[in-house]
């Protein structure tokens, strides 16, 4: 059933615009304020309902306990966009409370549900494309030690990030249950692979911008010697970040080892190359 | 010991706890991990503390470089970004306040000392999320907030802000030690280094995104447009955004509009009679 | 008055005439107002006018800037680019031969006098249409002619060669005086005015091409192409056509050629089927 | 029926070549010399016709003021391109005189059906990519006060334009009716679609190509000042331009305003600009 | 006759058999007609056999230029390349070592004498053919062997290091007097020739992969970014190979996965419900 | 029936590793050592597959003679990529000689069938792709006689060719005739529709990397002369060598010329010029 029918019956709404701020910033606030690898964000949660709790269960404990249990669970998304979750949830705990017709298990279900796609997407979006670039905007403006580089990153990001978390959760609020089709359904799919692909394109370019690694090496050229950077640069520019980002892409995504690991193994080759006079 | 040292100490301690990716205080991560615990924004912060802005904002720029393909996942992370900016520039600007040396003392800090307490407070965790788990099955609201807000964060103050106050006051010397007793080649090793270790926070970002081999062909292609066609990030941006839009399109299965009802009444009258055949199958 | 400028003022007047959208003796508006409106040519003529090639060319080069993206749908049009050329590139020759000042008089004339003119001539007009109608209902093919073709015609030429010729001979004070006592901001304002008029005409067509808010995507790796990757407009248009041929592939859903006559097969059988169907629910 | 069926029965033609051509330079010529918001382009229709009212119907005046009414009424396209229509609309003519089985308003309904569509692309490729393109090109020959420049525009426009007008016409008159699925059908969407992707791309262009807003403002950057158009080109080279474009774009499309409105929207912005230095 | 030429003369000839396409002994075309049979190669080989490789890698460049298109399909060609590498490289070392004269001579070998023993060779082959042919069918082995390596190589040797050895070791004077007396026009539009003659290998390379006069669109954008956008080759095949996993995408009539059974479905369905209209038909 | 289905009846393998090489690496060095154009590699085939009869066939001449015979006609495909069709053939052969329900007139089937397309595909990618890039990048390490150059190109190739052979015969002899599927399928189609897109694209890049056609003219521009070439970089770069190459492929393609034929109507193109002085 979805949410505007059951809302044409009776009552329609229960949480203010407070009500709903409130849920809102306390997750927006402290949503990794008690991480670790056991729950990551799950208490945040409950965290986030003891207004809730107290204002419309005080006087069914039971219900109350419930409902900070079923919210103290492991979860885990990208905090920022993961916010459009925190809006469907929020609808779907105010029918309960209203007494509709919705399990008290459908809430869970949505969060174990949606939180893996919200993470990657929200993830690849905000690490992968709008704080590397809004960085290396900041960096350019850095030059010569001006302020205007960092305080450019501040605001930019400073507006983009809370506004992002802001709208998520009030569409996710707005849309409720009918979200889930928005978020899973086909269309969905298509537009979370056009993202991907975007994705990997800049991140492709972000590898060629950031990673830095040139060899000192000369090589014979025609009597003289020549810088082997310079041939290489002739023929492929950026060959030797490339190799090493694959290099590292096909450790962690074929081999499956750790970040540690890999950082391991890119120490050893920079640590030879130097000794041997390549880099 | 420096007195002088104390407050500009004192102050990129506290830093380094609001940029740590668990403080809440300025709007979770938007505000604090993911600003003030940018490179870029420490070494503007620090600069301000030790009252050398432009010093702070050469060395926060050189570090950035070496961060800015940094991850965190699933909770994990391949460098501790905050302790890595904040004890390298903070180290830096006590001493020589050379951006070469905060890139070398941060990318040590980063991945040995900065790992370490970085997993350690994870851990040390997991007792404040059992007891805040109990609250919950009470409905104690009350120990919710202090298992979930106030103690955590107690902890991680006293996990980020001493040790960096205390590096920095007291690290004065065992840097200058370093930073004359370190042989060239070890230097220029983590210098080397240090342009490398973007790879591994971009390969990671790679397995994120790329789910099928054959998208390497984009990623390719996004490297190419930077390093042949010399194109800024921004001006790629647009393309892939044009390049993801027709997949997007070429993805449905619809002509031009209509097409797309087309092979849906294809499906559906396909259907109808599939019903149709098996009704006729009953008689 | 100088009596020297008799003959370049009533050429121009003529000119002015003849790049008119209404004109029909270059073959409509193929050789009127795509080549003799548009104030690069204007600025040839008007240089051999005057007897100063150079001067009217690079007049008119600085005032094809300004109305590049000039724009004509419907009947309607966003500045009135002959009275515009001429006008301004003709006062500018008979004055001071400076392209800064035939844009500014090009820009003034054009979105003032030449919109009222072109409006009231378009209005005007409904009295000939009036009486060509009349004469199509009587089978008056001598009617249609003299209303369609020769008294409209009448009419635009004295209300483009006559003021455009008055203007240039008897306006040399005015521009002068003008020329002298605006103040040098209003120059600077209608300069900067000069550069950002074209967003109009570009904004227009954008109305007419973008169908869907996402094909702004398309506009923008446009933009960036030219902006960032410093592409000139003639590579633009393959690397576009390139990408629309794309977009036209995947806006079929046929798969390498013979899929297409599969999916209308499918599509036939089912209606086929569906027949049957109906058929069967005959009896 | 289509044309090809009833040209097999009977008598297959009936204009000569000359009957055609003045079809369409009448056209050709006249196409906007009474243009009133009226009628625009409404009466040249009947002028064409003129010599074939004359030569078919100089018998049958109801039949020859019945044409000239018919082709007396409000039209507009885009002429050199929509020359298609009377390409289309003369082959109907032509059967309609030869009395084959065309009804007296197929081509007025071919006209009204037909004069949108081509209007619309036309437009875009004439005044969009074509005029534009040539027009750089020429500007670019010009500097310095070169002749070249406005020659090579005359010339190359001086081709074209004529050479689409007559192709148009006569694809129109060869294909008749079937022009019409050819224009309105699936394939032909696509085809437009396309177009008109080929065309916002091009647009695009033109924006960076042709808007001119420099700012003048100097900023503080790491104690000296710094231009702010030269920190903006580090950015994002062209984004003046490209604000005043998309305001432009806004203004039109989504607030349905009138260019003069624009304009003097346009025109307070530069002058606010300029009085406080920022332009 | 200068008798130090004799061992260059011979290396030469010996090489120019290496590369021919026919050769076997460096692993058929891989190593020989692909590796050897390139001037590029040539001019280091005869630069080598020369004791100059400078002057010889020179020559090789000059010459590559003009056949870097070469074509060879169905057995045909557009032009003897290995006869032109080393017939107008070895004459040039012999005489200037001019990289002009190298190419005026690779081509003028190249496309007459050269084109000639070609398809001379060729023709001769088909006798030892017929010869294989009756082996086979005797099961004869030792047949097959002899006439499908041994003699047919013993043809190509006489064919190929003969000529070029004599044209090396007795051709000096003649190109001498060669370069002496033509006319400088004639050097002249050999050079220019020389710089349009990859268009044919081009043009016909075009005739292989270009299926749909439409699909010029995507020649036009390759030519474009490479002359307008400068981009290298490398970089163009890395776009490319984006636009055509694009296309490859958009071919098919999948949606993202799903879609693709579902079309299947629906055909089969389709399919189904028409072997039960059959079935229907025959009751 | 398939290979692997048949393969599951008794014996599954009949050749060692080594006779395989040997039907690789003899194919592989004398697939064009008796070139005409009557047969062209047919008898490279029968040469290939002499140990392989004097193997299995010792006993039995007339099935021997069959399997020489059946391997000596016409026939011709890239011989590095086509090497898949030699693979496909010895797992056919192999099966025949142990006797399974394959047709002796299978293994002629499936050359003649596949043949055409796999040349197709190979020539364009061997000799439109790799080898042009590898000589273009060879020929920039050359600049200035270096012999990097030719030495760059010969490792490339030398591993790259010979590592495609290798490959694709390999692939053939585990596919089968299931090779045949993927080769000739539907997706199969698509790929290779695909890998046209990439080579058109590539060829148009090469057409402007290695044609070389300038003119020396000289026009009058604002009094003084301007060189033509100038003038026409810029408009539009490599503008009189792209015409070449149409009118080399018009020529070819519509006109169905030989190359010979071309290659004369460019001399007199080019001697015409040079004479009126435009080259
Ligand atoms: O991956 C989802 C999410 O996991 C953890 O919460 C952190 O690592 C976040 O940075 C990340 O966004
Ligand atoms: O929009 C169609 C058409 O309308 C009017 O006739 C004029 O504005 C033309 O320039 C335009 O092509
Ligand atoms: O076209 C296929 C094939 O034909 C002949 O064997 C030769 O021209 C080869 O170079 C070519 O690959």
């Amino acid at each position: 059933m979805s949410k505007s029918d059951s809302k044409s019956v009776g009552q329609d709404k229960l949480l203010s615009k407070h009500d709903l701020n409130q849920i809102w910033y306390r997750w927006g606030f402290t949503h990794l304020s008690s991480m670790s690898y056991e729950k990551i964000q799950g208490h945040s949660w409950a965290y986030s309902y003891i207004p809730f709790a107290n204002k419309f269960y005080k006087n069914d404990i039971e219900k109350k306990r419930r409902l900070l249990q079923r919210h103290s669970m492991f979860y885990n998304t990208e905090p920022q966009t993961g916010q459009l979750i925190n809006g469907i949830v929020a609808s779907l705990e105010e029918q309960i409370a209203m007494g509709k017709d919705v399990s008290e298990e459908m809430p869970v279900n949505i969060k174990t549900t949606l939180m893996g796609p919200l993470a990657g997407i929200g993830d690849s979006i905000i690490q992968g494309i709008i704080v590397p670039i809004l960085l290396s905007i900041g960096m350019s403006l850095a030059k010569g030690g001006s302020p205007l580089g960092p305080i450019f990153y501040i605001v930019a990001y400073g507006i983009i990030g809370p506004t992002i978390s802001y709208i998520a959760f009030h569409s996710g609020y707005k849309l409720g249950v009918n979200a889930i089709d928005i978020i899973v359904g086909e269309n969905s799919k298509r537009i979370t692979d056009a993202f991907n692909i975007l994705g990997v394109m800049v991140v492709g370019a972000l590898a060629a911008n950031t990673i830095v690694l040139k060899t000192i090496a000369k090589i014979p050229m025609g009597g003289k010697t020549e810088s082997l950077e310079n041939v290489l640069n002739g023929i492929f520019p950026g060959l030797l970040p490339l190799a090493m980002v694959l290099l590292g892409w096909w450790l962690v995504s074929s081999k499956q080892m750790t970040a540690t690991k890999v950082i391991l193994i890119m120490t050893v080759i920079v640590t030879i190359g130097c000794l041997i006079g390549l880099f | 010991m420096d007195t002088s040292l104390f407050f500009p100490a004192l102050l990129t301690g506290i830093f380094c706890y609001l940029g740590a990716i668990e403080t809440p205080w300025l709007f979770g991560m938007s505000g604090g991990f993911y600003i003030v615990g940018r490179p870029l924004v420490a070494g503007l912060l620090v600069g301000l503390a030790f009252g050398d802005i432009k010093s702070g904002i050469l060395c926060g720029l050189a570090v950035q470089a070496v961060f800015i393909a940094n991850l965190s996942t699933g909770g994990a992370t391949n460098s501790e970004i905050t302790y890595a900016a904040y004890g390298g520039i903070g180290l830096a600007m006590a001493t020589t306040k050379n951006p070469a040396i905060a890139v070398t003392l941060a990318i040590l800090i980063g991945q040995t000392f900065g790992l370490i307490f970085y997993n350690g407070r994870m851990a040390l965790y997991s007792f404040w999320n059992a007891r805040a788990e109990k609250a919950a099955d009470q409905a104690d609201t009350r120990g919710i907030t202090l298992n979930h807000l106030v103690y955590p964060q107690i902890t991680t103050f006293i996990l980020r802000a001493v040790p960096v106050f205390l590096a920095i006051f007291y690290g004065k010397g065992l840097v200058n030690w370093l930073i004359n007793s370190i042989p060239e080649i070890i230097t220029h090793i983590i210098q080397v280094l240090g342009g490398v270790l973007p790879a591994l926070g971009i390969a990671l970002l790679m397995g994120i995104v790329i789910k099928n081999k054959t998208h390497l062909i984009f990623f390719m292609a996004g490297f190419v447009l930077l390093s042949f066609a010399k194109l800024s990030m921004i001006a790629i941006v647009f393309i892939a955004a044009l390049v993801a839009y027709m997949y997007y399109f070429a993805s449905s299965n619809k002509g031009t509009g209509n097409g797309e009802s087309e092979t849906k009444e294809a499906t559906e009258s396909a259907v109808n009679t599939d019903d149709e055949y098996e009704d006729d199958d009953l008689f």
